[in-house]
């Protein structure tokens, strides 16, 4: 067993998970406020990555990323980036797929809130901005970090993606899913075995340190 | 000098009710506004902070223009950056007590006046939850007053207290509306939980 | 049923499909990577047939006792180089020593034989230490086919019967690599122990029927050599 | 292209959405409950199914299903039941792997909501299914049709463990994203793109419609 | 006839308070209860209805033992079904007035009487947060009723309505309350709410 597949995977979960808070809170605070059927629409949009196998979404991506195609050829021109068969191009793909489990636990809780807190913040002079990184999100922590470990664990656990516009090139984009993968394809269930236990002991301790401290975060009772 | 005009439909689920309230406050005046439940006082009141626009009006707050509807003007509740006690108080479930006040204002000074005068000093460090109605009534109290508003607007925010309490607070709330100018409107269903502190009154009906 | 290893489905569909014409039995292709399929049968997977992709599969089948007979050669697979993008693979030696840029695509050696073939290819002509930086391992020979049509790499290895899989509008260049560069790729095939339950004589009409002149006929139309 | 692989895709992703509104929503009440550290370990395991590639988790569930396992065993001679190359078989592997995406954002949306609520219910004399059914529950409806729009689409995608312990039997076990994947191995491209445009097409309409329908139960401004 | 006996320690955050009231409620009798903010009233009235627990004590509600912490009874609320209007009216945000009124009873009739002795039958529709503050305090009083209690618990209950509302309520209630042979415990600030309401009254210091 080799650490460098592990450590790659917790890499990319890791840069995935904080690009997909950066921007999808974003985006979850806009579809929450009250909008036009496009909301809806794009809202709905952003879930249908899911719908598509994984590889075969990691086909379509490959179709667009390619050095063929205008986006790919674009890209290589102009920013020197190739996203197929680097590790740019898991993470670009991961943020795709992973989007929605960032975006809609959030969208919900931040739609359950009641009017008055954002109200009360304004009347006191702050901004939309502060109002919700004060306000607003200290108060759905719960649902935050909920989806914050269902897509931490989501890119950890992705495969058929990564497997298509990867290229399991050694320590570039050769993850642990894709380790273990092969190793099951090829009979060495040891060795399966023991990379399926490492990255589920390392993911079960983050897991658990992230639910006792939001644990400790949520309301006690009187006593 | 604050003047207000304005006039806004209210739906009710059987048609539309009128609400339609001109008045000039003076500078530093406390005004009791009073009238059956359901008139539309608290509707009122987020129409001056700005969280409801209205129909038609004009708010003029010390010869600056809050709300214009005919020349379209409508400044947003930062803005305006009225102090605003809620009726149901909207804390934020995530703060303590002190939290809510530096929230509100850098003056580490001010803040411990404020909890002082709200009796609150020991629940400093209690979240919403864990304080009784009363505590968060003066809670939400000494929020509104943390930012210093130029103008207070108060929802039924002694309805919580008992007399006593009541009293001491409000002679310690008049030393700071004078100190920082502010013009007061609250609204309140008993005549005697503004006596001695509001100086007008307008009726809305 | 008959469960097939991905790269030899086109080839199996053609022959189920000449199989009815002459007999009238229908046959269902179930396509998979001989490592998974071979898992599945272990574990219970209804399939009549197994032709695996190499020998070592089908041998482990049969070890395992879930097999009617040791394995049989139904067809020896050839490796070619190919193109989609117009790179030179008529000179595919010196394309790849000469390190221009461009991803070359084989299937992963230890999952999959032409992998394994590609990879001893490259080692008999010392081309693989020009190769590595540039080399992108896919999970199937599918999937090399994929990455070549589609662009993605600038050339890779494959089978030869991807040549007649092909809609002919398709740019694509290729050339045949040296057999004797690799050891030659060797498709076993066992009937497994499921079809004794139902339809064991068609089953069996079947197994025959691959190895019969008709269905040579047609794995060498798809370029495949048979014993 | 056919019809059954869509067909059968869409019965498996309800039949699995139903299964995990029944099991998963009291599971969801159970940990949004305050309680010992057993809890937040038990909410950890629930999420590791999703660490693991999918075809891997698919090899173990196929190790345990299998008639030579001891569970598998047991299922075949007292039910009759056989979770292996079976459409049962499916359903099970899909509930398990989609598990957390219908508990985890309604338990949070459940930890968010203030005690008063059940509370008030009690004190009427409501037992607490009836106030978990009536009161809570209607009070997190964003956060349900989430969680069920999420696990129903991330069950349409679902590949790599169908795959694994379904084996593509006709009918039974090849569901669309199979079909999908298969006509992109086979470089039938036009096909796949086919199957993959009804397959978003239908599931576009279902989501906007449960959208839709959530957007007017949440609750509108004075105006 | 009710028997309560209760102790407990509340915990703030500078240390422990303690709360111990003892007191029998005879049937019908609609008793006031009055002291400090925060000196632990709500507390006092949840334990009564089984939502808080206490360190030591007893309550026996016409014969039958709710709590006895040295036996070890503890009826849990549901079995306890006191009316409990809450100080924040925890209204079900889901809920139209008529259907709060009709989850806590079937008694159509009894629901269109509450509607009408409570002025909100043009309000049936509406979700709470579409209601005034004194609407909702009303609606959370009409809940409670709604389930015929023999126990009415209602905390600080009448402070978002203005007088003469206050009133006319207190008239249909004390029928109302009558009829169902209901013992009555009331929190309240002001001495005036309660006059002509409440017959005796209980002092936590
Ligand atoms: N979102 C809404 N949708 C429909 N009607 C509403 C909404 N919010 C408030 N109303 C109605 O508007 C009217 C005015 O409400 P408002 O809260 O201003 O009354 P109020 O004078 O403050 O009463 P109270 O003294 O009871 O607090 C009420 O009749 C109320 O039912
Ligand atoms: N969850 C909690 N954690 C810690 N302290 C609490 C909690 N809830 C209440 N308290 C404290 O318990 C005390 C009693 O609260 P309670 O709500 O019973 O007071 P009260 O007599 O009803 O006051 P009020 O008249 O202001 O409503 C208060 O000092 C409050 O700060
Ligand atoms: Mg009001
Ligand atoms: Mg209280």
């Amino acid at each position: 067993m080799e650490w460098t597949p592990i450590w790659l995977s917790l890499k990319l979960a890791a840069i995935t998970t904080l690009i997909l808070l950066v921007t999808g809170i974003p985006m979850a605070y806009w579809l929450s406020r009250r909008g036009s059927l496009l909301k809806v629409i794009i809202e709905a949009i952003l879930t249908m990555p899911l719908v598509l196998p994984p590889s075969v979404l990691g086909f379509y991506l490959l179709l667009s990323f390619s050095p063929n195609s205008i986006l790919g050829k674009w890209l290589l021109e102009y920013f020197n980036i190739s996203l197929v068969f680097s590790f740019e191009g898991l993470v670009v793909a991961s943020v795709i797929y992973s989007l929605p489990f960032m975006v809609s636990p959030v969208k919900s809780a931040l739609a359950h809130l009641p009017a008055s807190l954002a109200e009360a913040s304004y009347t006191m002079g702050k901004s939309k901005f502060e109002t919700f990184c004060r306000v607003l999100l200290p108060n759905i922590k719960s649902s935050l970090w909920t989806a914050v470990v269902l897509t931490f664990a989501h890119t950890l656990g992705e495969f058929g993606v990564v497997l298509m516009i990867g290229g399991k090139l050694e320590g570039v984009t050769k993850v642990a899913s894709i380790a273990i993968y092969d190793a099951v394809d090829n009979n060495q269930y040891h060795e399966a075995n023991l990379y399926s236990l490492v990255l589920f002991a390392i993911t079960f301790v983050i897991v658990i340190l992230v639910f006792i401290f939001n644990r400790n975060s949520l309301k006690g009772p009187l006593e | 000098m604050i003047e207000i005009a304005i006039d806004k439909k209210i739906k009710t689920y059987m048609g539309y009710n009128r609400l339609r309230v001109e008045d000039v406050f003076p500078v530093s005046s406390v005004t009791k506004v009073y009238g059956p439940s359901g008139i539309g006082k608290t509707t009122f009141l987020k129409i001056i902070a700005g969280l409801i626009t209205p129909d038609r009006g004009i708010i003029k707050v010390a010869g600056q223009t809050w709300l214009d509807t005919q020349k379209k003007i409508n400044l947003p509740p930062q803005e305006r950056k009225a102090g605003f006690v809620f009726q149901d108080y909207a804390l934020f479930p995530n703060m303590t007590a002190l939290e809510h006040l530096r929230y509100a204002t850098q003056d580490h000074q001010l803040v411990s006046r404020l909890l002082r005068a709200g009796k609150m000093e020991t629940f400093a460090g209690h979240r919403p939850h864990q304080l009784s109605g009363g505590q968060q009534q003066r809670l939400a109290i000494l929020r509104a007053l943390a930012q210093r508003p130029k103008l207070l607007l108060m929802d039924e925010a002694f309805s919580a207290m008992d007399d006593e309490l009541r009293e001491t607070l409000i002679t310690d709330l008049k030393i700071l509306l004078k100190e920082f100018g502010t013009t007061t409107i609250i609204v309140s269903h008993h005549a005697q939980e503004t006596l001695g502190f509001a100086d007008r009154s307008l009726k809305i009906d | 049923r008959v469960a097939v290893a991905a790269n030899a489905q086109f080839v199996l569909r053609k022959l189920a499909g000449d199989f009815r014409k002459r007999t009238g039995i229908t046959v269902e292709v179930i396509s998979g990577a001989s490592g998974k399929l071979t898992a599945q049968i272990k574990n219970g997977a209804p399939y009549d047939i197994f032709l695996s992709a190499d020998m070592d599969f089908a041998q482990s089948i049969y070890a395992d006792g879930f097999a009617l007979n040791q394995p049989k050669v139904y067809a020896l697979g050839s490796l070619i180089v190919c193109s989609s993008t117009g790179a030179d693979v008529k000179n595919w030696k010196s394309y790849i020593s000469s390190k221009t840029p461009g991803k070359i695509a084989i299937a992963t050696p230890k999952l999959a034989p032409y992998g394994k073939a590609a990879e001893e290819a490259l080692n008999h002509y010392n081309l693989y230490q020009a190769a590595t930086g540039r080399l992108v391992f896919a999970e199937s020979i599918s999937q090399v086919n994929t990455y070549v049509l589609k662009g993605a790499v600038n050339i890779g290895f494959t089978t030869q019967s991807l040549v007649y899989e092909l809609d002919p509008l398709q740019q694509f260049q290729w050339q045949k690599v040296d057999p004797s560069a690799y050891a030659p790729i060797r498709q076993g095939a066992v009937m497994l122990k499921y079809s004794k339950n139902k339809n064991f004589v068609n089953n069996k009409r079947f197994f025959d029927y691959l190895f019969s002149a008709g269905a040579k006929a047609i794995f060498k139309k798809f370029g495949y050599t048979t014993t």
